[in-house]
């Protein structure tokens, strides 16, 4: 039905320049791919050295959150355009999660 | 833009996994169901939490007697890795170079391979190793289903991808299966999203107690 | 479309049903498996009613009225309600937006089946040596501790099912998102098309956590492990919160599309424009919204403490707001119109007060104090049924009038219509209006029986009277739609001559591709306003194209039956050796049907546009 | 004056209300003859909501009824298409609010009050409680009252006494259960994962008029015999509670004997058949989970047999010999050797000698 070509991908954009883009957002995955992997290892480490509890847990859950933001953003794509829709949805299923989760480690005490 | 069009990689569009309507809506109900997953997740993990060494006797097992670190490290390395992997087929296939995007899924499919192993390998130490069965403990029952179900999730991704790859191993790419392919890919993304909670959550808190 | 018209052998129709994709036929499928449980379910209402009409009754065993009450709690609201609303919002929507049909055509049709078979697992239950019986909310320990399988229907039946109403509501957020026809802007979209799009984002967050409770209790009750086993460290309340954190959301998944559909009939039959478009937009969103907030008010008496109670108190009272600003804005959508009473608009003015009396004792437990009295009475029940009946069923009522002639191309019977609905609305009020009253007085809910000497014995008579003449009025209603199916003449595009909306340009039944040109849209009512500008169609977007078409298939009825199948492994497979290969047998069938899916590509066809020029000719009008 | 004028309507319909609800159900049985501190204050909630709930529906009437009579359609006009009222708006979303706060405000003062649990382990110089303490475990369609600071046990009459606050601690033993005594208060849940708690107080004139006993009644779907999992709560002076304590506790150093020559049969055939299951002393020396049947001490002067049936020989008879015909799905049904007629005649001279005093 509606075959016509509606997205950003003009055909008569320079197919140089959009190498070059693509090449370009690979770098920045290449460089988000290194944090990931650094924040696991701070991670790990952080368990290995054998810190204190109260430390070690709010320091490693903000360190997933940090890496899973990086890998929504670049790994898939969130940051691009066209992603409205989906941020909604995705904030929305993360929000209602939150909520779940934090219930179940305040209200089901006994 | 037509589905049947045959392309090069100047008329290749630029982002070609919603160059057709049919991609547009594949694209977004695949990531509404990921904000769906996500809930599901959310309350796999809730569960986990509210059971985390919750046992019937105190000679159960619980977190701190049965993870290890260097295992949970060798998977996140694997499954991390598996995910800029892809990152990278689905760099080419915005490229229109089919053949690398085949080369990069088929090294995404053998490190997903390589941690679905390992995995098997560590729920096969536990129950036979250390006698931690699904049914030993509240604690033991959250901790498999939270952690299966993602496995699960590894296992229909391969499967995924690998029916894509074969599906397709001789036609080229083309508007048809180009969203297919980006989909499969951000689904797998997705696991590895869950992943680096489930690392953090369940085997380094594990870990701390 | 030429097929429509040709005789087919019955077969052939079936066929034509089992594999179609087409979102109209859907819906009509839809209605009527819902249909079909809304009767299994009234009966088992009629056989409750019965039993609680006088003291120490013994119509029916304390077992057998346990296994009633379950099953006509999740017939209700599980295969019934939703299902005919999922039905209507199928039907309608994609004709309200422009749309030629839904996003995914094939998920569409999955979703039907999912549901059907997950149903008929349920109720194919009484086969199998019992229904469950631990009330449609199969609280943990009870569950657990129910000794016939029924149980493990519930949750294999549900789970089916309500993976299928997940992919349904996926699929209405697309096709809205995606599909709407030039011009149709978020704020001229159609309110049904609104609340569709709000229930569907409801839907797609609020079934997950009811997937991952029923996962746990298949697993506890089928494979031994340990979630409610609280020997074991399990947690039964866990089980709560799940229930309720989708079962609050629920009845907002039942009710919004429910208040669309009055939106519109109010609309259509005061000649007037909805009042308040926007507040009532930005209502629907913020009830969404708030659903999510509030569940723990099931859970008053279990003892959350005291934090708890209070935030979960006054998050509950604010609902009432939005709700209010939507029933104020309908009454100022009548306040100077020029109401014409149809059957449908008899039902939205039944609607207002009626909802409006079991919204407020809504509010009422939301006080958490006084909650701890209402809670598992006969007040709750009487709450309920009148925020359900009162709104949803007299929804659907409504709709089933209203839309006929869109969907079938007749009218359903007026005369007929109204006493039905003059029985039902009686009847209704008979019946609930006194539980309250029995509620406060003492009586607990889900009892087989009362004893007599303690003032609960009028109350309980009247209220089965009530029920049975709402049982009379659906039997009308029943005899209408069979007069109506063999004769009533044919009718036009707009038969209720006020219709504002894009579907009303269409003729009826619609031709199965809706548009042969995308309308061009120019504002709220698109419809009205080229009405009042003294055209008879809309304008067109395009010029005459070909269409593109989905093709039928047979898949998505194999998947679900696949499901089915292991269902029955998993229910049997600590009785008998013959379970697990069941179970695996079944998965194979469905995930290899869905591989067959995924490997035959399917492109589906052409009309071309000659054909479509001809139909033109014989009058049939796109 | 308008307000004013409002506020009187208000009172006014409370008032009224008041009067038709209190005319409505039992006093032993309905929330709306409350006859404790708690009931009190809920009854008050209730009513306050009412109030407020009956002036929105009034209300919202009057808009309908006008409306459907004077704009119905008399010609052909087309109406002003209107979109909205901005002011109009606001008035719907504020008086809501307003209304809402009024409500809210003593929701959450009550909640926390009754909520107050605080003084259930307070100890006097002596280290006693200061406050009676009842525990209570709801099992499949029996209910069981622990006093565990006087060391005694009962099962379905729950004893207590009037004019002060009891604080009970509340368990199911099998499945989900809920303590529910509508004229003394809204109920709450028996789980089986932990122990809820809560008080009640029975004022000692409303205790007279309901014949100073009322029925409590399970609230949670628990299985077939839900509907016929009843209790009776006796309320009484202080005075007579010490009475009754008392007697409870010398019954625990000696057993009443069996003085006829049936009771004597009876006790014989109980301590075949039923001890197992059914303790006929009050104490609660055996931990809880051993405790599976009503402990039968006192039993002579229970209200009802099995919380349901009339207390006499026929009706003990009637149980003893097919209890599944009258709970169904009950515990004991099973357990024990077919009696027989001299058997039952025996078992029942005995059971009905077990008296407190
Ligand atoms: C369609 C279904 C539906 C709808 C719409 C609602 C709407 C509401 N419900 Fe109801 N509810 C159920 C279906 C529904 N409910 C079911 C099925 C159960 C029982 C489940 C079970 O246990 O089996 C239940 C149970 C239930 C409970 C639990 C009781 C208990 O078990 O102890 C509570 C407690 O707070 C509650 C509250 C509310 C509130 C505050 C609203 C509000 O959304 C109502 C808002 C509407 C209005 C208030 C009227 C219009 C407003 C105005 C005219 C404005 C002015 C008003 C004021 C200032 C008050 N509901
Ligand atoms: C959509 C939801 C919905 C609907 C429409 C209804 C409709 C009705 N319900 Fe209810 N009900 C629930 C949802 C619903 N219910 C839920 C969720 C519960 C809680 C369950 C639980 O506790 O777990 C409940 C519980 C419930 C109870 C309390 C049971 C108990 O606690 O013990 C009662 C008692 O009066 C009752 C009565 C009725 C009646 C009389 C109707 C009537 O309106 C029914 C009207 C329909 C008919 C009258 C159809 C009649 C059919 C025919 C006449 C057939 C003709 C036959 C052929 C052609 C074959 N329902
Ligand atoms: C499994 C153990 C068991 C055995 C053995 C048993 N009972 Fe019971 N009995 C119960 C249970 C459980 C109940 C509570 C039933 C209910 O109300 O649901 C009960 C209730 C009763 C009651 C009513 C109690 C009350 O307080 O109102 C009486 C009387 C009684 N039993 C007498 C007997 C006699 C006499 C025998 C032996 C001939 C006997 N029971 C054997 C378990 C048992
Ligand atoms: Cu115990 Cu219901
Ligand atoms: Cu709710």
């Amino acid at each position: 039905m509606e075959d016509q070509y509606m997205n950003s991908g003009n055909p008569r954009v320079d197919y140089e320049y959009r190498r070059r883009r693509n090449k370009e957002h690979m770098r920045h995955q290449v460089i988000s791919f290194a944090i990931s992997i650094f924040l696991t290892l701070v991670a790990f480490g952080a368990v290995a050295a054998g810190f204190d509890k109260w430390f070690v847990i709010p320091f490693i859950l903000l360190l997933a959150i940090v890496q899973v933001i990086f890998q929504l953003y670049y790994f898939m794509h969130m940051s691009e355009k066209g992603h409205e829709a989906v941020q909604l949805f995705m904030y929305g299923g993360a929000f209602i999660g939150f909520v779940t989760v934090l219930a179940y480690v305040t209200i089901i005490w006994w | 833009m037509a589905v049947e069009q045959q392309f090069t990689p100047e008329t290749w569009p630029e982002t070609p996994e919603r160059a057709t309507l049919e991609g547009k809506n594949k694209f977004l109900g695949l990531w509404f169901f990921l904000g769906g997953e996500t809930v599901l997740f959310a309350s796999f993990f809730a569960t986990y939490l509210a059971l985390k060494d919750k046992v019937g006797s105190p000679d159960d097992l619980v977190s701190t007697d049965i993870f290890e670190l260097p295992l949970a490290f060798a998977m996140t390395m694997l499954l991390l890795t598996s995910s800029i992997t892809s990152v990278y087929a689905i760099y080419h296939m915005r490229n229109f170079d089919y053949k690398k995007m085949q080369l990069w899924f088929i090294i995404t499919i053998l490190l997903g391979l390589g941690f679905f192993v390992l995995e098997i390998y560590e729920f096969y130490h536990y129950t036979t190793g250390l006698g931690f069965g699904f049914t030993s403990s509240a604690f033991s029952s959250a901790f498999y289903t939270l952690v299966g179900f993602h496995g699960g999730h590894v296992v229909f991704g391969l499967g995924w991808i690998t029916a894509l790859l074969v599906r397709n191993r001789k036609r080229g790419l083309s508007l048809y299966n180009a969203p297919k392919f980006y989909l499969a890919s951000i689904y797998w993304h997705f696991i590895d999203v869950v992943w680096v909670f489930i690392f953090t959550v369940v085997y380094l808190m594990g870990m701390v107690g | 479309m030429s097929t429509l018209a040709q005789k087919r052998s019955f077969g052939a129709a079936v066929w034509d049903y089992m594999t179609t994709v087409d979102h109209k036929k859907v819906g009509a499928l839809y209605f009527g498996a819902g249909f079909f449980f809304f009767l299994l379910g009234g009966i088992q209402a009629m056989i409750i009613r019965i039993q609680l009409a006088v003291p120490n009754n013994d119509f029916v065993s304390a077992g057998t009225f346990n296994e009633m009450m379950t099953m006509h709690g999740t017939n209700m609201i599980f295969f019934a309600a939703m299902p005919i609303l999922i039905g209507f919002m199928n039907a309608i929507m994609p004709l309200q937006i422009g749309a030629r049909d839904v996003a995914f055509p094939f998920l569409n049709a999955l979703g039907l089946w999912l549901f059907v078979l997950g149903g008929l697992l349920v109720n194919i239950s009484w086969l199998f040596g019992g229904a469950p019986d631990a009330g449609w909310t199969s609280y943990a320990s009870l569950a657990m501790n129910s000794t016939s399988h029924g149980v493990d229907f519930y949750v294999t039946g549900i789970q089916i099912s309500g993976f299928g109403t997940l992919m349904g509501g996926i699929n209405f957020l697309v096709t809205i998102i995606n599909m709407r026809a030039p011009g149709m802007t978020y704020m001229r979209m159609p309110m049904f098309t609104w609340t569709t799009f709000v229930t569907s984002a409801l839907i797609l967050f609020a079934f997950p956590p009811l997937t991952v409770a029923l996962f746990l209790l298949t697993f506890d009750r089928m494979f031994g492990s340990n979630f409610f086993n609280v020997a074991a460290g399990g947690n039964t309340i866990i089980w709560e919160h799940f229930f309720w954190i989708f079962g609050h959301p629920e009845v907002y998944i039942l009710i919004l599309p429910a208040f669309g559909i009055f939106s519109e009939i109010i609309a259509t039959f005061s000649r007037k424009r909805l009042f308040g478009y926007s507040s009532m937009v930005f209502a629907t969103v913020l009830i969404g919204f708030l659903g999510f907030m509030v569940w723990a008010h099931h859970m008053f008496t279990t003892g959350l403490g005291n934090i708890a109670n209070a935030i979960f108190a006054v998050a509950t009272m604010a609902i009432a707001v939005p709700t209010g600003i939507k029933i104020f804005n309908w009454l100022l959508t009548m306040w100077g119109g020029s109401i014409r009473f149809t059957t449908p608009m008899l039902y939205a003015a039944a609607f207002i007060p009626s909802f409006v009396m079991g919204g407020v004792t809504g509010v009422m437990q939301a006080v958490a104090p006084a909650d701890y009295q209402y809670h598992d009475s006969y007040f709750i029940v009487a709450h309920f049924h009148y925020v359900i009946i009162g709104g949803v069923v007299f929804a659907i009522f409504a709709a089933v009038h209203f839309y006929w002639p869109k969907l079938f191309g007749r009218m359903l019977n007026e005369t007929l219509g109204k006493i039905t609905w003059f029985l039902f609305v009686l009847g209704f009020h008979l019946t609930f209006f006194i539980q309250h009253f029995l509620g406060l007085m003492g009586m607990p809910r889900r009892v087989f029986t009362f004893l007599d000497g303690q003032g609960l014995t009028t109350g309980n008579l009247i209220s089965s009277i009530g029920a049975l003449t709402m049982g009379a009025a659906v039997v009308i209603l029943l005899i209408n739609v069979v007069v109506t199916a063999v004769k009533a003449e044919k009718v036009a595009n707009d038969p209720w001559g006020d219709g504002r909306t894009i579907e009303w340009a269409l003729p009826s039944p619609p031709p199965f591709y809706n548009f042969k040109q995308l309308p061009l849209v120019r504002g709220l009512d698109a419809y009205w306003l080229e009405k009042m500008d003294g055209r008879k169609e809309m304008t067109p977007a395009e010029p005459v194209g070909d269409i593109h078409m989905p093709n039928g298939s047979f898949i998505p009825f194999m998947i679900s039956f696949g499901f089915f199948v292991a269902s029955f492994g998993a229910i049997y497979n600590q009785d008998y050796a013959w379970g697990i290969p069941v179970l695996i047998i079944g998965l194979a069938i469905a995930f290899g049907s869905m591989l067959v899916r995924s490997l035959k590509d399917d492109h589906g066809f052409h009309i071309p546009k000659s054909e479509l020029m001809d139909d033109d000719e014989k009058g049939a009008k796109a | 004056m308008k307000l004013w004028l409002q506020k009187w309507r208000l009172i006014s319909v409370l008032a009224i209300l008041a009067l038709v609800l209190s005319g409505c159900g039992e006093p032993f049985l309905s929330a709306l003859t409350p006859a404790g501190e708690v009931a009190k204050q809920q009854y008050d909630l209730i009513l306050l909501s009412i109030g407020i709930m009956t002036l929105v529906v009034v209300v919202v009437i009057i808009i309908f009824t006008f409306a459907i009579i004077k704009f119905r359609r008399k010609d052909d006009r087309i109406p002003k298409q209107v979109e909205g009222s901005h002011t109009l708006e606001i008035v719907w979303t504020v008086i809501p609010i307003i209304l809402l706060l009024i409500l809210a405000v003593p929701t959450v003062a009550v909640t926390f009050s009754q909520g107050d649990v605080s003084a259930i382990d307070k100890a006097d110089a002596d280290g006693n409680r200061e406050n009676l303490v009842v525990n209570v475990r709801a099992h499949l369609y029996w209910w069981e009252f622990e006093y565990p600071d006087l060391g005694i046990v009962t099962s379905q009459d729950l004893v207590i006494p009037t004019d002060q606050k009891v604080y009970f601690q509340l368990e199911g033993a099998d499945v989900k259960h809920s303590f529910w005594v509508p004229p003394l208060g809204g109920k709450l849940d028996t789980n089986t994962d932990n122990v809820n708690k809560f008080w009640l107080t029975v004022d000692s004139d409303k205790a007279e008029e309901a014949g100073n006993v009322f029925y409590g009644k399970c609230a949670e779907l628990c299985g077939p015999s839900h509907a016929l999992m009843d209790f009776k709560v006796k309320a009484v002076p202080q005075a007579e509670f010490e009475d009754w304590v008392a007697n409870m506790q010398n019954l625990k150093e000696e057993e009443p004997a069996a003085t006829t020559e049936l009771a004597q049969k009876g006790e014989e055939i109980f301590n075949q058949s039923c001890i197992t299951c059914h303790a006929v002393s009050p104490s609660n020396d055996t931990p809880p989970t051993a405790r599976t049947a009503p402990n039968l001490a006192g039993f002579a002067d229970r209200e009802t047999i099995a919380g349901i049936l009339e207390h006499n020989e026929e009706e003990l008879k009637n149980w003893l010999k097919d209890p599944e015909k009258i709970k169904p799905g009950n515990k004991m049904t099973g357990t024990y050797p077919e009696l027989s007629d001299e058997d039952l005649d025996a078992l029942t001279e005995y059971l009905m000698g077990l008296k407190v005093q």
